[in-house]
């Protein structure tokens, strides 16, 4: 059974439905989209249940030949980490429709072609993440940022245009560079025995160490900035600042991870010799970015950018961990990454609220909020706790882990970024004291709580960071044996304590 | 390794009604107080069962374990949700659920007329919880999670009226140098699986003797600072004095008999590294010291009631870490100190609630004087506690105290002889201040504001203070009866060969009782005699102005960090937008620059353009030349 | 002396014939016609001549023959597909210049005079353009099949006169168009100069006028090198003049601009197709042994096209100019196919020929179709919010833009990546690396345009977009279809140009 | 005489026309030049053909003179209606289409 290929298809088809609905009915639209996005997470939900824990080997695989002429194919397949970021992208779909009801409302087009966008881009997202064929991860890489693209630029607010602009030309620069290397690939694999795009036969490649320290580069830069990795970060802010919560979730939460899954599945499985080669370089700049990351958070008046800065911080958290090149490392970024989705979005989802209430997103305009409205405040401060990496936390297992992965090989690299840990606790208590404590400040007094629909819609986020913080096994033994086999890949083994032991 | 089944629920009662308090909200402000207060109760009886098991059981046997289930499992770093009660934990599981039900009773009361009471609960019944899950923790991880929940807990609770921004920001503070401290935790995680590979309390007493002293010191050290953040002792001690924002049964609760401990219990857990790495062992002992003094003078200078409390707190959690730090043979005394400390800590806290309640929320104790007429219990109860800190025997202190004056002097050479005066002048200050709190609150004239109509607490107020009270006039003497505690949590501690007696424990006792002695009558002279204004005196010594603003801690931290930090930042964040910013946006204006100068090459005119193509077919043909040669 | 009679292939021939005869039938028309079925009567016999050329052109599609018109013609696989794909072009093209509003009634009268008013009002539009065009076609279907000197350079010339005419019809801004054709017409004829002189050196070369026989003395490497190069330069000039490289390329922006929206469009698409078609052949087979000395150059001037129409169209404020400059972009772009000098080269370039064609034509249609009172409006500026106004268009256009961005899922994309991985494969690392350079500067221009067309509220001047007759909405259509096809499947096109495409000698 | 003097000729012809193109500005002259050059090819034809020893050169040099034919038709074509409509030959006066 297709499974991929039918997840694929089911927003498309729910899109295409909208597209035929009258345009006046803009609730019946709504509710379309979100039924589509339900839909899609319960069969997310129900392949994974068939999913082989243990089976380290793709899984639910396809392959159809698509463009014979260059050896490309359209092959899926998923493996625990694939599994992991398609059932996160899938939760936080419906999620996002529901909390952002009417964040499509004043955008520059109708309703309609905000959920159209939005279903498109979501059959992107599962399928960036399942394609096992290069050319087309890269085909769905590039196409994802145009819905995106209209997204930001046409339901932002601000600056959305320019900040548009600056989020597609950034990114597809990198795509560009990404290109060049994949044409180098394409052709190096036609001198060794037939064009292939096919992933496996890709990373048997014989190359000299200059062409895969060259290609690997194409690769990464085009990672560097999807994931945004100092210094290559400077797009979020603005995007984010301008997008609309929802968007930002998408954006922040999903597409973010394309970066950092392709590090991982691209980056270490096609060019190993390279990866050991760059990770030091790429861990100083990992570690330049948890720091910088969390003290430019804390230099934010703007809600919006401080949030986008944490994940840059974060983000550097997942680099890490992931170039640490240690089961605990890898296993950890990857929960990283599924659990930065769920608070990052718990953070713009309740600090997007905060913002259309008080219809300003200036920390400084906000105020007393826990005295006016308790249930927002209460989850804008379990959001920030998330965020923080509270123990007991989803976020605090997957970042101690990566800590303690990193610290086993590289113990310098571990300790600065566990200051990060002390700024993060600055960069949310600074707004939650500004935003939630203190007297109510003018303005802030007719603010409403949040109506059934949020709470249904937050709900389960925060279900999921809690109980993911005290029982993340589930998700581990999904993840674990595909990272240790990325780890063994590349002929790495967790250091041994040095001395002694149990 | 013995397990049960019953340790979750320990835990697992206030969890829930924290739980069920914070969901229903509003709903249950009718019936949410008393849950709450039942539910930790009944974890105290919980424990008080698990005990009488426990003495059921044969010293080797007491310990018992629980495995929940997998925690974090990744390669060989596997850490399982289980707990583990022996000896050293249910002294603490006891100390927390009674003296926190107890505080929960009071506060019933306290609370009432607060429209949030329902919240403050929940909060309380949250830490309840959290600490328990620290002291029950079967490994370092696990602890660690109990270790932040407290933080969180205090953070809500010293925020609790964070409407008043200064209360808001004292719950920073608090949570922000806490953090501080919790890196150090994390770090000596870390350490520890890089050269154990275990975090397990178990495993890691199994891997102690085959690790390098250099790896243990290094652990050793980053447990001291997550103590001292935790526990208010030097050099992140300065977060405690703001905490008293909170309202008074938290600072009873949390900040004097529970929370500030657990650097203390931190630190007895890791016996088995400490044991094996004496640097580190010698930095705790110097910290003790240095925070014991710190505290104490501290304490001498402040007029309001709870502040100087807090530093009397910080004091007496440096004579447990000073205790601590001397090894198998302090850990029981230090034990023990904490234990009656949370007895009359906690009372005399209480009672500067009950003074307040009865002073409508005055805090300054210049404005107090003679309430002893007007709330006798309040001062009976509250004198017991005094007696007691002041180790006056036979009450509680006098015992705990002593006996590590007489260890610290014990600790042999230079290093006793120094950490034995400490102690003892620590002592001597501690009588002055305490006495000085109890003439300017109890004795005196009365220096009140009109308003205040002073008045006995509620019963449900003074009970709770009675109860403390018996505790800390009878725990001391019960506790070291027979070297009952000491003998208890033996089995844990490397047994320690018998070292010589500098001093015989008459002659301590007796220096001891002396100086405080001596601190009684120094306050009695200066506060007794010659009345007390209710504006505090300006024209002072500079020591006592220094010690006034906390011996400079603000101002240090101030300069030394907040400032740097909030230049870097701010630079930095001007550095994002021109440099690296700019630099993105540099390259696209030069491409647009380009573009436009190219875009001068078309001016329109045929002939320019025929020229053009002639030097392009020039410049060709010397290309193809000049490879063709 | 005895005299050979000359043997003519006429099947192979017949697609070149038929336009021929069918544009002598449009100069008929034209003078015995009246006006009123005039118009109709050219379109009708146009479209008839293209498609029945094209079924032609089918017919012979598995013919090959070096000797269709005594060796001076050859029909191969890529001659097939050449002659085709300008076929369809000219087709779609067809059905826009087919709106004859964009024409002059009268070309001979004066600007802004009595006489050309009257001619307006009445009705009195003459239609010259069509048989022009199919004269143009039939020259671009023989230049890439030309296989000596004589019948390549008639050929040149029988593409280019017309062309020069045509770019002076337009009817609006009628000086500006006159000027294009001037300044068309004068570059075209001094370049075809150099061609000229080229081939002679060439012919000097080799004491042959055939391809055939000028590569036999490349490859023998008897004869003089002088000659070979300098014909090798000029002739490339001729070429590179003709596809608009750098730095002969100083026409295409003022032509473009000025000629009537529907020519430009047709002349961008085909003559690119024709004259790379020529280019291909005669590098591919003739040049092929002297890559040593052509190589470096070429791939040169393939850099500095690239860039320097990237950058410069960044800086542009007309959408026509804007197009100009991408095409010259894109001229570099084939150049790197030219460079590649392998099957999967060709393969790549007839591709990118063919798809970037269709896109072209699709994007000048959609500029033909905003409009305000005085005509078309090409000011960028005034484009603003087009989205908003008519979105349809506006998607659209921004489709075909995104194609020449070379954005997956568009026809450009699969081109692209063709092209360049040929090139790489050759060893040209230089070329693809600029290559990929100048699409991420090109990218910058073609968003800002989505941006006007999208982001920016309209400004109130009238500008609005007029859908005048069905055909151009047949071509919009057609184009964006095939556009996005082309991207999401191009499989089978693919392949059936990989089975046909080789050079036979 | 040396024939490779012809080619030497031609290829001065062809240099003066192209320099004509350039500085000279009236349209008729600069389209003058052009055939100037075109010419100078076919000399170079005739010139290779005589050094071949076969007519091809020859009879491209008279397909060229037809060509060349029709190009002035078609450009004086242009010429003249650029001149009518603006009273003036000169190339430089037709500069509306730049930047």
């Amino acid at each position: 059974m297709m499974w991929l290929t039918i997840l694929m298809l089911l927003p498309i088809v729910g899109a295409g439905a909208i597209a035929i609905l009258p345009k006046k009915n803009e609730k019946l639209t709504k509710q379309a989209a979100l039924a589509t996005t339900l839909i899609v997470m319960a069969t997310t939900m129900a392949m994974a249940r068939g999913f082989e824990r243990d089976n380290v080997e793709l899984q639910y695989v396809e392959k159809y030949s698509w463009i014979p002429a260059f050896g490309i194919n359209y092959a899926l397949g998923i493996d625990g980490l694939a599994l992991v970021l398609i059932l996160m992208s899938t939760i936080l779909a419906p999620v996002v429709v529901l909390a952002g009801w009417n964040e499509s409302h004043g955008g520059r087009w109708s309703v309609k072609t905000f959920y159209i966008l939005i279903l498109v881009l979501e059959t992107m997202m599962i399928g960036v993440f399942a394609a096992t064929d290069l050319f087309l991860f890269y085909v769905i890489f590039e196409a994802m940022l145009i819905p995106v693209y209209f997204l930001i630029g046409g339901y932002g607010t601000g600056e959305r245009s320019a900040a548009a602009v600056k989020f597609l030309i950034y990114s597809l620069f990198g795509g560009l560079l990404m290109l060049a290397s994949i044409i180098a690939l394409y052709v190096i694999s036609g001198a060794q025995g037939g064009h292939s795009f096919d992933l496996t036969q890709l990373s048997d490649l014989e190359m000299s160490s200059t062409t895969q320290n060259l290609l690997f580069l194409g690769f990464f830069i085009a990672f560097a900035i999807k994931a945004p990795l100092w210094p290559l970060h400077t797009w979020l802010p603005d995007a984010a600042h301008s997008a609309t919560p929802g968007t930002s979730v998408l954006l922040l939460g999903v597409l973010d991870k394309v970066g950092t899954f392709g590090m991982i599945r691209y980056c270490l499985t096609l060019f190993p010799e390279a990866s050991k080669t760059f990770t030091p370089l790429i861990l100083v700049l990992a570690v330049i970015s948890i720091i910088y990351g969390a003290i430019l958070a804390i230099g934010q008046r703007d809600l919006k950018r401080l949030i986008a800065f944490t994940s840059i911080s974060h983000f550097g958290f997942i680099t890490m961990g992931i170039f640490a090149m240690t089961s605990q490392g890898h296993s950890g970024a990857t929960l990283y990454m599924f659990n930065h989705g769920f608070s990052t979005a718990a953070l713009f989802l309740v600090g997007g609220w905060m913002m259309t209430r008080r219809g300003s997103s200036k920390i400084a305009d906000f105020g007393g909020l826990q005295r006016i409205t308790p249930v927002m405040a209460w989850m804008f401060f379990l959001a920030g706790m998330s965020s923080l990496a509270l123990p007991g936390l989803s976020s605090f297992v997957s970042e101690f882990l990566v800590l303690v992965g990193t610290f086993t090989r590289y113990p310098v690299h571990a300790v600065i970024a566990t200051f990060g840990v002390v700024l993060a606790a600055l960069y949310i208590l600074i707004p939650v004291q500004k935003a939630l404590h203190g007297p109510t400040t003018p303005g802030n007094e007719a603010l409403s709580d949040l109506n059934l629909r949020e709470k249904i819609a937050i709900a389960p986020i925060m279900a999921i960071i809690i109980s993911l913080g005290f029982y993340p096994s589930p998700l581990l033994n999904v993840i674990n044996p595909a990272a240790s086999h990325v780890i063994a890949q590349l002929g790495f083994t967790d250091p041994v304590p040095t001395s002694g032991g149990k | 390794m013995m397990t049960s089944t019953g340790l979750v629920y320990l835990i697992a009662l206030p969890l829930a009604g924290a739980a069920i308090l914070l969901l229903a909200g509003r709903r249950s402000d009718k019936w949410g107080h008393l849950l709450a207060t039942g539910l930790s109760a009944a974890s105290f009886f919980l424990g008080l069962y698990q005990l009488s098991l426990m003495l059921g059981r044969s010293s080797a046997q007491r310990p018992i374990g629980q495995k929940l289930f997998e925690w974090i499992s990744v390669g060989t770093f596997k850490i399982d949700a289980g707990l583990l009660l022996d000896q050293l934990s249910i002294c603490f599981v006891l100390l927390i659920t009674g003296v926190g039900t107890i505080i929960h009773i009071y506060s019933i009361a306290y609370m009432s007329h607060d429209l949030d009471r329902r919240r403050f609960f929940a909060f309380l019944n949250f830490f309840i919880a959290a600490m328990l899950l620290l002291v029950l923790g079967d490994s370092y991880l696990n602890l660690y999670v109990g270790w932040e929940g407290v933080g969180l807990a205090s953070y809500l609770l010293i925020g609790f009226w964070n409407q008043k921004p200064a209360y808001a920001t004292a719950s920073k503070k608090a949570f922000i140098m806490n953090r501080v401290g919790d890196m150090g935790l994390s770090f000596a995680v870390m350490i520890a699986f890089a050269t154990m590979g275990t975090v397990s309390f178990s495993g890691i007493k199994a891997a102690a003797e085959q690790t390098s002293t250099a790896a243990l010191t290094g652990i050793g050290i980053m447990l001291l600072i997550a103590a001292t953040g935790k526990s208010a002792q030097f050099p992140l001690q300065a977060w405690l004095g703001d905490a008293m924002a909170g309202p008074t049964p938290v600072s009873a609760l949390i900040h004097a008999a529970t929370m500030v401990t657990a650097g203390v219990y931190l630190i007895t857990r890791s016996n088995f590294i400490f044991d094996a790495a004496p640097t580190a062992q010698l930095l705790v002992v110097i910290v003790g010291a240095i925070t014991l003094l710190f505290g104490a003078l501290i304490g001498t200078a402040k007029d309001d009631i709870k502040k100087a409390l807090a530093a009397s707190t910080m004091s007496q959690i440096g004579y447990m870490i000073l205790a601590a730090g001397l090894g198998p043979v302090g850990y029981a005394f230090a034990i023990m100190h904490l234990l009656t400390h949370g007895f009359f800590k906690a009372g005399m806290f209480l009672g500067a609630g009950s003074v307040m309640h009865g002073m409508n929320d005055e805090v300054n104790m210049r404005k107090y004087g003679a309430l002893r007429k007007f709330m006798p219990i309040t001062f009976i109860t509250f004198g017991l506690g005094y007696l007691a800190i002041l180790g006056v025997p036979p009450f509680a202190g006098f015992y705990s105290k002593d006996m590590i004056i007489e260890t610290a002097f014990n600790a042999g050479g230079i290093k006793g002889i120094i950490l034995g005066s400490v102690t003892l002048l620590g002592a001597g200050i501690t009588a002055f201040y305490m006495t000085r709190v109890m003439i300017l609150t109890f004795t005196g004239t009365s220096r009140w504001d009109e308003k205040a109509h002073p008045h006995e607490s509620p019963w449900l107020m003074w009970l709770p203070m009675a109860i403390l009270a018996v505790g800390s006039v009878t725990s001391g003497y019960l506790l070291s009866n027979g070297d009952a505690l000491a003998h208890w949590l033996s089995p844990l501690f490397e047994s320690h060969e018998e070292h010589h007696e500098l001093l015989p424990p008459i002659v301590v006792s007796a220096l001891a009782l002396t100086l405080v002695a001596i601190g009684v009558a120094i306050a009695f002279l200066k506060y007794s005699r010659s009345g007390v204004d209710a504006v505090a005196p300006s024209d002072v010594s500079i020591l006592t102005t220094i010690a006034r603003q906390d011996l400079m801690q603000d101002r240090f931290n101030e300069v030394v960090f907040m400032r740097p930090g909030q230049v870097l930042t701010s630079a930095l964040v001007k550095t994002d937008e021109v440099i690296i910013d700019g630099a993105v946006h540099g390259v696209a204006r030069s491409a647009l620059g380009v573009g436009a100068s190219l875009r001068g090459l078309q001016n329109g005119f045929v002939r320019s353009y025929a020229a053009l193509i002639l030097i392009g077919a020039l410049a060709l043909i010397a290309a193809i030349w000049v490879v063709a040669q | 002396m005895t005299f050979i009679t000359p043997v003519l292939n006429y099947t192979l021939l017949s697609p070149i014939l038929i336009l021929l005869a069918g544009a002598l039938v449009g100069v008929l028309i034209e003078a015995f016609v009246s006006k009123t079925l005039r118009s109709t009567a050219q379109l009708s016999i146009t479209i008839g001549t293209l498609v029945l050329s094209l079924t032609q052109v089918w017919k012979i599609r598995n013919e090959e023959s070096t000797l269709v018109a005594m060796g001076s013609v050859v029909i191969d696989g890529p001659a097939i597909l050449l002659q085709a794909s300008i076929l369809i072009i000219s087709i779609i093209s067809i059905f826009v210049i087919a709106d004859t509003d964009h024409f002059t009634a009268l070309a001979a009268a004066l600007p802004g005079s009595d006489e050309e008013r009257h001619s307006v009002e009445s009705g009195n539009q003459v239609t010259e353009v069509y048989p022009l065009t199919l004269f143009a076609i039939s020259g671009m279907m023989l230049f890439p099949v030309a296989t000596d000197l004589i019948t390549l350079f008639v050929a040149l010339e029988m593409l280019s006169l017309p062309l020069y005419l045509l770019a002076g019809l337009s009817r609006r801004r009628r000086l500006a168009s006159q000027e294009s054709a001037l300044k068309y017409f004068l570059l075209g004829a001094f370049s075809s100069a150099f061609f000229l002189l080229g081939m002679a050196y060439l012919y000097g070369y080799s004491a042959s006028v055939t391809f055939a026989g000028i590569r036999a003395s490349v490859v023998g490497g008897s004869g003089n090198d002088v000659l070979l190069l300098i014909g090798i330069a000029f002739v490339s000039i001729g070429l590179l003049f003709k596809v608009g490289a750098v730095p002969f390329h100083a026409w295409s922006p003022d032509v473009y601009q000025g000629a009537p929206t529907p020519i430009t469009g047709f002349m961008a698409a085909a003559t690119k197709i024709a004259a790379f078609g020529a280019m291909l052949r005669i590098y591919y087979t003739v040049f092929a042994n002297a890559q040593w000395s052509w190589s470096p150059a070429l791939s040169a001037i393939a850099i500095i096209t690239m860039l320097f129409g990237s950058l410069v169209a960044i800086a542009q404020r007309d959408v026509k100019r804007m197009l100009a400059y991408s095409s010259i972009a894109h001229a570099g772009f084939l150049l790197s196919g030219v460079i590649a000098l392998n099957k999967a080269g060709l393969d790549a370039s007839i591709f990118y020929l063919f798809a970037y064609g269709v896109a072209t034509v699709g994007a000048f249609a959609v500029v033909t179709l905003v409009r305000d009172s005085a005509g078309e409006v090409t000011d960028l500026n005034r484009w603003k919010g087009l989205g908003k106004r008519s979105p349809w268009v506006a998607t659209t256009f921004a489709a075909f833009l995104l194609a020449f961005a070379g954005i997956p899922l568009t026809s450009g994309f699969i081109g692209k990546f063709a092209i360049f991985s040929a090139a790489y494969e050759s060893g040209a690392k230089a070329v693809v690396i600029a290559g990929i350079l100048s699409s991420a500067i090109a990218a910058f221009f073609y968003i800002r345009v989505i941006v006007l067309m999208f982001f920016t509220d309209p400004v109130q001047d009238g500008t609005s977009v007029q859908i005048p007759s069905a055909l151009t909405r047949i071509t919009v259509i057609f184009a964006i279809i095939l556009t996005i096809a082309l991207g999401v499947f191009p499989a089978p096109l693919l392949s059936f140009i990989t089975d046909l495409a080789t050079f036979i000698r | 005489m040396d024939v490779a003097n012809y080619l030497y000729l031609s290829a001065l012809l062809f240099t003066i026309g192209a320099v004509g193109v350039i500085v000279r500005r009236n349209a008729i002259v600069v389209f003058m030049c052009i055939e100037l050059m075109l010419n100078a090819a076919n000399l170079s034809f005739v010139t290779f053909s005589r050094i071949n020893g076969d007519l091809n050169g020859q009879v491209i040099a008279f397909f060229t003179m037809v060509v060349a034919a029709c190009e002035v038709v078609v450009g004086l074509a242009i010429i003249v209606m650029i001149y009518r409509s603006r009273r003036s030959a000169s190339v430089d006066d037709a500069s509306l289409l730049s930047r």
